[in-house]
């Protein structure tokens, strides 16, 4: 075996202990260390997918209790793809970030690559636990890295957005341990897989009660609509990098553990169309929202939103096809919108105020960055030759399948609506004439690769789909195999 | 208004908890095949820890603490990401004047005791109540107690941030070692000894004092973040 | 001797019941500081007598604790009405 | 039936506790409060058989706690409805150009 | 108003060795009263934690050295907790008689007297003891000026203040210390 | 019952009844300072006493209750004290009957007026 | 105490509930931010006893099998909810130095603490 799971907590969490002492020896060393934390994440994680393609799924079992007693990490095809995902991204953040804004100074530097890397390992975490407690542990250790790093600018506003996303993510937490504390008392134990074994013993006032708190808990960090007013703020506020790896960690990290308590925990009937009214209601409320934004990180944050509604309608049709849709929508949406927030805050880099009116004009100076924006752009809205396209096909394939005709047309709708924003802004950024108090920033050389990088996948996958499509087709198999994951779980003990 | 919806809305919340709580029976065992039994016979017969809450926080579910030492880790670097200051504005005093005499010698007499009483019960995690947690609280509230009544009292920052960091990194390289040698991550590598021995529960003790030290040093540094801030 | 710590837990009840009509009535911070003083102490001797009840050396630790600390959280608030914090 | 009712008495005194914190305009007296609901709580996880967290819950909820509001309040404001006076002073300042 | 802290004089070499050993030794006491058992690992471990900690709080840890293991001064010793013993046992009955009776019997007042005790640690406990012993509380201690607030004032003057107050036990301290 | 339960059993009543009065004296006396005093002498020795009557039942904990015993009656007239002084610096002054005497009250306000607080 | 044991379980659930309801109430109307906080503090206390009280057993004992109890197992109550518990203070009290310190923030840049004043985004 060429590594193993415990290792993605274990290396960047002794990193972050290591890193201050370094500091101290020499100061680049908290900028270098983060990145090649992530790098070795990003590397172990290909590598262990690699192997669990011919091994199947990897159970760690963590201090020698097997799993009901101690807690496991599974890295399965499923939670292995997402780590992927999530590690890629991060190391892309890490990479913008190198010298962004405030990070030039020793003191902030080091705080915002601790909170960055330890945000990343939390998501991972949640990813990877099998465990309900630790789950909670972890989400704790993404929001409070999600509450410093939300006020790293020294603004008015920053303190007050992330002030109200520690306000959600309190209630939430409590909410989560009522429900956790709900479920232990009739099962007896904290396992996932032994819980989903148990769930059939349960009351089922107790199991919607338990479902409920524990949704409410989540769907903060998922975005879900009467829980989202945070992310609005939060995204708007943070600094741009953070917007990116807001949207497409920890909130894909969510969704996961959403739906790996929705699908692999519970056995409700009514939970399946409680996703798909949710998606819906947060999808149609979004993108509506994000028609009359004036700021552009606003309105990228209401879409990302949108498209996480979206995945939870396509998660909520419940058949394979829409599993796989979903996953591949949360996958080209973690890409798109991450190029989106990269190129869109160089577009309105020295205001803080980030109208979409500052993007006026930007396509003279900087021309590449505009371009990249333009792609991210297409690429959401779902135009043919863009990695979006082959996902949104792929949802209403999916949805068509099970007879859903209402729900294709409603998206189709509402896709008319994202075009006519989005292309709003490209509109503005080439056809407009440069207001006269905005100066253009050149992104550093970091920043361009970063970007680059980001704007070759999503051309590379519309042109050739398959290259991921096997991968996410035996996640997706993963994850509607509920019995598999259980006997996997269990029978390493 | 407000007000009335937010009651009517916690009534309603209210009378499902205690629906809920009335169906689970107060002092009964709930369920029968919980992971109860498990963690309390092999506390006692293959941990040897007597106390089985210390067994389940460093051994059987370790991996929680070294999250939660992370949380706090992170709540104090967040901390003081959120009230960063220019470098010139961080030596300033925000203690005016130093308490009485009397307060002063009463403290300087107490603080090696409550250090004592901390270390002991970190020490003693495995054998009685507490921990690494309650034992570097204590440390830290002593240091509180110094750093309030004298004026000057001040740990420097250089340590702290030492302390911190090599008993996190201590932690972790336990973690790895039982990964290397035992083939998974935490286990214990130290024999385990005698029950109710001082020198017992194997890693677990060692894992505690270094929560301890840990957990002390944040929570100073959680203070003087705090404490020298003028808003 | 059940009989003794169940007469010592309903005078220390009385007690408790006139330091919380003194919490809440007190005029000054000072009074209400007291109050939570006294009601530390009485906590201190209150968990001594629990831990008798319930044959428990070890329960005793919590008793030291607060013993010990109960004066620091007085001293906190002391320092902050004294206007030194 | 004494043990109970001592219970009891020092659950209601808890939860008058906290009412008296959410309702009292004085932070700093609702920060009092809040550590006799730390105290009796942790009284209450000691009869409840659990002295882990009773010296946990006393140790963090003695001091630290209290310090940590206190030196916001000390930062801020004592009083709930109160506002700063610089404040004040500036708006008058504005209204008078 | 405040005289500056001198927690941080330097001392003496043998001072320090002499106040090094008498924290241990107090130290390692209080480490058996914790554990409240003579076991072998215990005390051990007891002796060097002890040890360690008073190393490293030596500037602070200051109040006393091994002097005060002479045996006069441990009578001395004696002698003042039996006194302060029986002081304190007095002073309950006596807030008991005053609480009690339903006409409060009080006659509150503030009143100064001053002190020959040198070290700010013997002040402390003089202050302490004050504090435990008949209707009287002390408020602040100023150099060497005591300020007691005295439930039932006798006088004003401070010689006859000190008289009924402090003289026992400042007798003893000073002996003592 | 052996001679030490009887005195164990003594302490108790006798500490319970002192506190007791401590907190009655907090209820019933009319200001800060002789509340003050109530509470710090009577429940120290109330707690004392309970605690030592505690360690005659069980000689096992009588070491651990001296240590107990001892820092009670080491911090509570410290902090005692440091509430006195700091109220008396909110200029919070005691009650006194006419022509009582205040000391202090000239080294806080040197002009002897006297402000509301 | 075994007697009277539906009387302890409606009062020890019933204060826990109330600590929660109290709790969320403070934290939803009040107006000064730190009211908010303290208010996020009392309806944890209220969890934690809540967690603690569902793992409570009829005439139980901690788990710790110190001198003298090496084998009563069987009585002891669940440590789990314990560990859960311990947890979860220190996480509650990590999130409540960041609120504090948000707190202090905010009011450096508002000059306020109420939160009905603090509106530069929309909430």
């Amino acid at each position: 075996m060429v590594g193993s799971p415990v290792l993605f907590v274990a290396i960047p969490l002794l990193a972050a202990f290591l890193i201050p002492l370094m500091g101290m020896i020499w100061k680049e060393f908290v900028r270098i260390i983060p990145g090649l934390v992530l790098a070795y994440m990003l590397v172990l994680s290909v590598s262990l997918i690699i192997y669990i393609q011919s091994h199947g799924t990897i159970v760690e079992v963590i201090s020698g209790w097997g799993p009901p007693v101690g807690i496991n990490l599974v890295f399965s095809p499923f939670s292995g793809a997402l780590t992927t995902l999530m590690t890629f991204l991060g190391l892309l953040v890490w990479l913008y970030s190198h010298k962004f804004k405030r990070n030039v100074d020793y003191e902030p530097a080091k705080k915002y690559f601790i909170l960055l890397m330890l945000m990343v390992t939390g998501s991972v975490g949640m990813v990877l636990t099998g465990d309900l407690f630790n789950m909670f542990v972890f989400i704790e250790i993404v929001s409070i890295s999600g509450y410093g790093l939300t006020s790293f600018f020294v603004r008015r506003d920053s303190a007050e957005a992330a002030f109200k996303f520690l306000l959600m993510g309190a209630f939430a937490s409590s909410f989560l341990l009522i429900g956790i504390m709900i479920i232990y008392t009739q099962l007896g134990t904290l396992n996932m897989a032994e819980i989903a074994q148990r769930m059939p013993q349960m009351d089922y006032h107790m199991k919607v009660f338990s479902l409920i708190f524990i949704l409410v808990a989540i769907g903060v960090e998922a975005e879900t609509f009467p829980l989202n007013g945070w992310a609005p703020d939060v995204y708007t506020q943070a600094p741009g990098p953070i917007s990116a790896a807001m949207s497409g960690i920890v909130v894909k990290a969510a969704v996961y553990a959403n739906i790996r308590i929705i699908y692999t925990m519970y056995d409700l009937q009514g939970a399946y169309e409680y996703l798909l009214i949710i998606g819906l209601i947060t999808f149609i409320v979004a993108e509506t929202a994000a028609l009359k934004q004036e700021r552009l990180k606003r309105m990228l944050a209401y879409s990302s939103i949108g498209q996480m509604g979206l995945a939870m309608i396509a998660f909520g049709i419940g058949t394979k096809e829409g599993v796989y849709a979903a996953l591949f929508l949360m996958f080209s949406h973690a890409i798109i919108k991450s190029l989106l927030f990269f190129s869109g805050s160089y577009l309105v880099y020295n205001k803080t105020s980030k109208y979409i009116k500052h993007v006026n004009g930007m396509g003279k100076y900087l021309p590449i960055t505009a371009f990249l924006f333009t792609l991210g752009a297409f690429a959401i809205i779902g135009l043919p030759p863009f990695m979006g396209f082959w996902s949104k096909l792929a949802l209403l394939s999916a949805a068509a399948d099970s007879n859903l005709v209402i729900l294709v047309a409603v998206i189709l709708v509402v896709s008319i609506v994202e075009a006519v924003y989005y292309l709003r802004v490209v509109n503005r950024i080439f056809f407009f004439k440069k207001r006269a108090n905005t100066k253009p920033e050149k992104p550093t050389i970091n920043a361009m690769i970063a970007m680059l990088s980001l704007a070759a996948i999503v051309l590379v996958i519309g042109f050739y789909p398959d290259l991921v499509t096997g991968l996410i087709e035996r996640a997706a198999d993963d994850l509607m195999d509920k019995g598999r994951y259980i006997g996997e779980i269990l029978s390493k003990n | 208004m407000k007000k009335y919806i937010v009651l009517g809305l916690l009534a309603v919340l209210g009378y499902y908890l205690m629906s809920i709580f009335l169906l689970v029976d107060f002092g009964l065992p709930h369920f029968a095949h919980g992971v109860k039994d498990v963690y309390l016979s092999s506390s006692k017969n293959i941990l040897k820890v007597s106390n089985a809450v210390t067994a389940i926080v460093v051994n059987f579910r370790g991996f929680d603490t070294l999250g939660e030492v992370t949380v706090l880790f992170l709540s104090a670097t967040a901390m003081s990401g959120i009230l960063y200051k220019k470098r010139h504005d961080i030596g300033e005093r925000s203690i005016l004047f130093p308490a009485s005499s009397i307060i002063r010698s009463g403290a300087k007499m107490l603080f090696p005791s409550i250090t004592l009483l901390g270390i002991y019960v970190f020490i003693h995690g495995h054998l009685s109540p507490g921990g690494g947690f309650q034992g570097g609280t204590i440390i830290a509230t002593g240091f509180l107690l110094m750093l309030l009544t004298y004026q000057n009292y001040s740990v420097s920052h250089n340590r702290l941030v030492w302390v911190e960091s090599v008993a996190g990194m201590l932690f972790v390289i336990i973690g790895l070692a039982g990964y290397f040698m035992k083939g998974s991550f935490l286990e214990n590598v130290l024999p385990v000894g005698e029950l109710n021995d001082l020198f017992s529960g194997g890693v677990i003790g060692i894992i505690y004092v270094l929560v301890g030290f840990k957990v002390a040093a944040e929570l100073i540094g959680i203070i003087y973040t705090i404490l020298h801030e003028k808003g | 001797m059940e009989y003794i710590i169940y007469f010592a837990l309903s005078i220390m009840a009385v007690a408790l019941v006139f330091v919380a009509i003194r919490f809440i009535k007190g005029p000054t911070t000072g009074d209400r500081v007291i109050a939570l003083d006294t009601l530390t102490t009485l906590g201190v001797s209150g968990i001594v007598l629990a831990s008798y009840l319930f044959h428990r050396f070890i329960y005793l630790d919590v008793a030291l604790v607060y013993g010990v600390l109960g004066f620091i959280g007085v001293i906190v608030i002391a320092r902050y009405l004294e206007g030194a914090l | 039936m004494i043990f109970l009712i001592t219970v009891l008495l020092i659950l209601l005194l808890m939860v008058g506790a906290a009412i008296y914190a959410i309702v009292q305009k004085d932070l700093l007296f609702a920060v009092i409060a809040s550590g006799v609901i730390s105290l009796i709580l942790s009284i209450l996880f000691l009869i409840l058989q659990a002295p882990d967290v009773a010296l946990t819950e006393a140790a963090i909820g003695v001091a630290l706690t209290t310090i940590i509001f206190i030196i916001t309040i000390r930062n801020t404001v004592r009083y709930e409805d109160e506002r700063n006076k610089k404040k004040k002073q500036k708006n008058v300042k504005k209204l008078a150009k | 108003m405040n005289s500056q802290p001198t927690h941080l004089q330097p001392l003496s070499t043998q001072t320090k060795v002499s106040r090094f050993l008498m924290n241990w030794l107090l130290l390692t006491i209080v480490w058996i009263g914790f554990t409240g058992t003579f076991d072998l690992h215990e005390l051990l471990t007891g002796i060097v934690v002890a040890g360690i900690l008073s190393f490293m709080a030596i500037r602070i840890f200051t109040c006393c050295d091994l002097a005060l293991l002479a045996p006069k001064k441990l009578f001395y010793l004696g002698k003042f907790i039996v006194v302060f013993l029986v002081a304190l046992v007095k002073s309950n009955f006596d807030m008991a008689r005053r609480v009690l009776s339903p006409a409060l019997p009080i006659n509150p007042g503030v009143v100064k007297f001053k002190s020959q005790l040198k070290s700010n640690f013997a002040k402390m406990v003089l202050a302490n003891a004050i504090t435990l012993t008949p209707g009287t509380l002390s408020i602040d201690v100023i150099d060497d000026t005591f300020y007691i607030h005295w439930i039932d004032v006798k006088s004003a003057d401070p010689e006859v203040a000190f008289k009924e107050i402090a003289e026992d036990f400042e007798n003893l301290l000073i002996k003592i210390f | 019952m052996s001679i030490m339960e009887i005195i164990g059993s003594f302490l108790v009543i006798v500490g319970s009844i002192f506190l007791f009065l401590g907190a009655l004296g907090i209820y019933r006396m009319p200001d800060l300072y002789s509340r003050l005093q109530a509470g710090t002498k009577a429940t120290t020795l109330g707690a004392m006493s309970v605690i030592l009557g505690v360690g005659f039942w069980e000689p096992d904990w009588f070491l651990k209750l001296l240590v107990l015993v001892v820092f009670i009656g080491y911090s509570n007239p410290l902090s005692s004290h440091a509430m006195a002084r700091a109220m008396f610096k909110k200029k919070i002054f005691p009650w006194t009957k006419e022509g009582g005497v205040d000391a202090y009250k000239e080294v806080i306000e040197p002009t002897g007026e006297k402000q509301e607080s | 105490m075994e007697k009277y044991l539906d009387i302890l379980e409606i009062a020890i659930y019933g204060s826990a509930v109330a600590l929660i309801l109290i709790g969320l109430y403070g934290a939803l109307t009040k107006k000064s931010l730190i009211k908010i906080v303290l208010g996020l503090s009392i309806m944890d206390s209220g969890i934690h006893l809540m967690m603690i009280a569902l793992g409570y057993l009829k005439g139980g004992t901690a788990p710790i099998f110190s001198k003298g109890f090496e084998n009563s197992a069987d009585q002891m109550v669940d440590p789990i909810p314990q560990a859960l518990v311990l947890t979860a203070i220190v996480i509650g009290f990590g999130v409540t130095a960041v609120a504090l310190s948000l707190v202090i923030r905010l009011y450096r840049h508002h000059d306020t603490l109420r939160i009905d004043e603090i509106k530069n985004l929309k909430w």
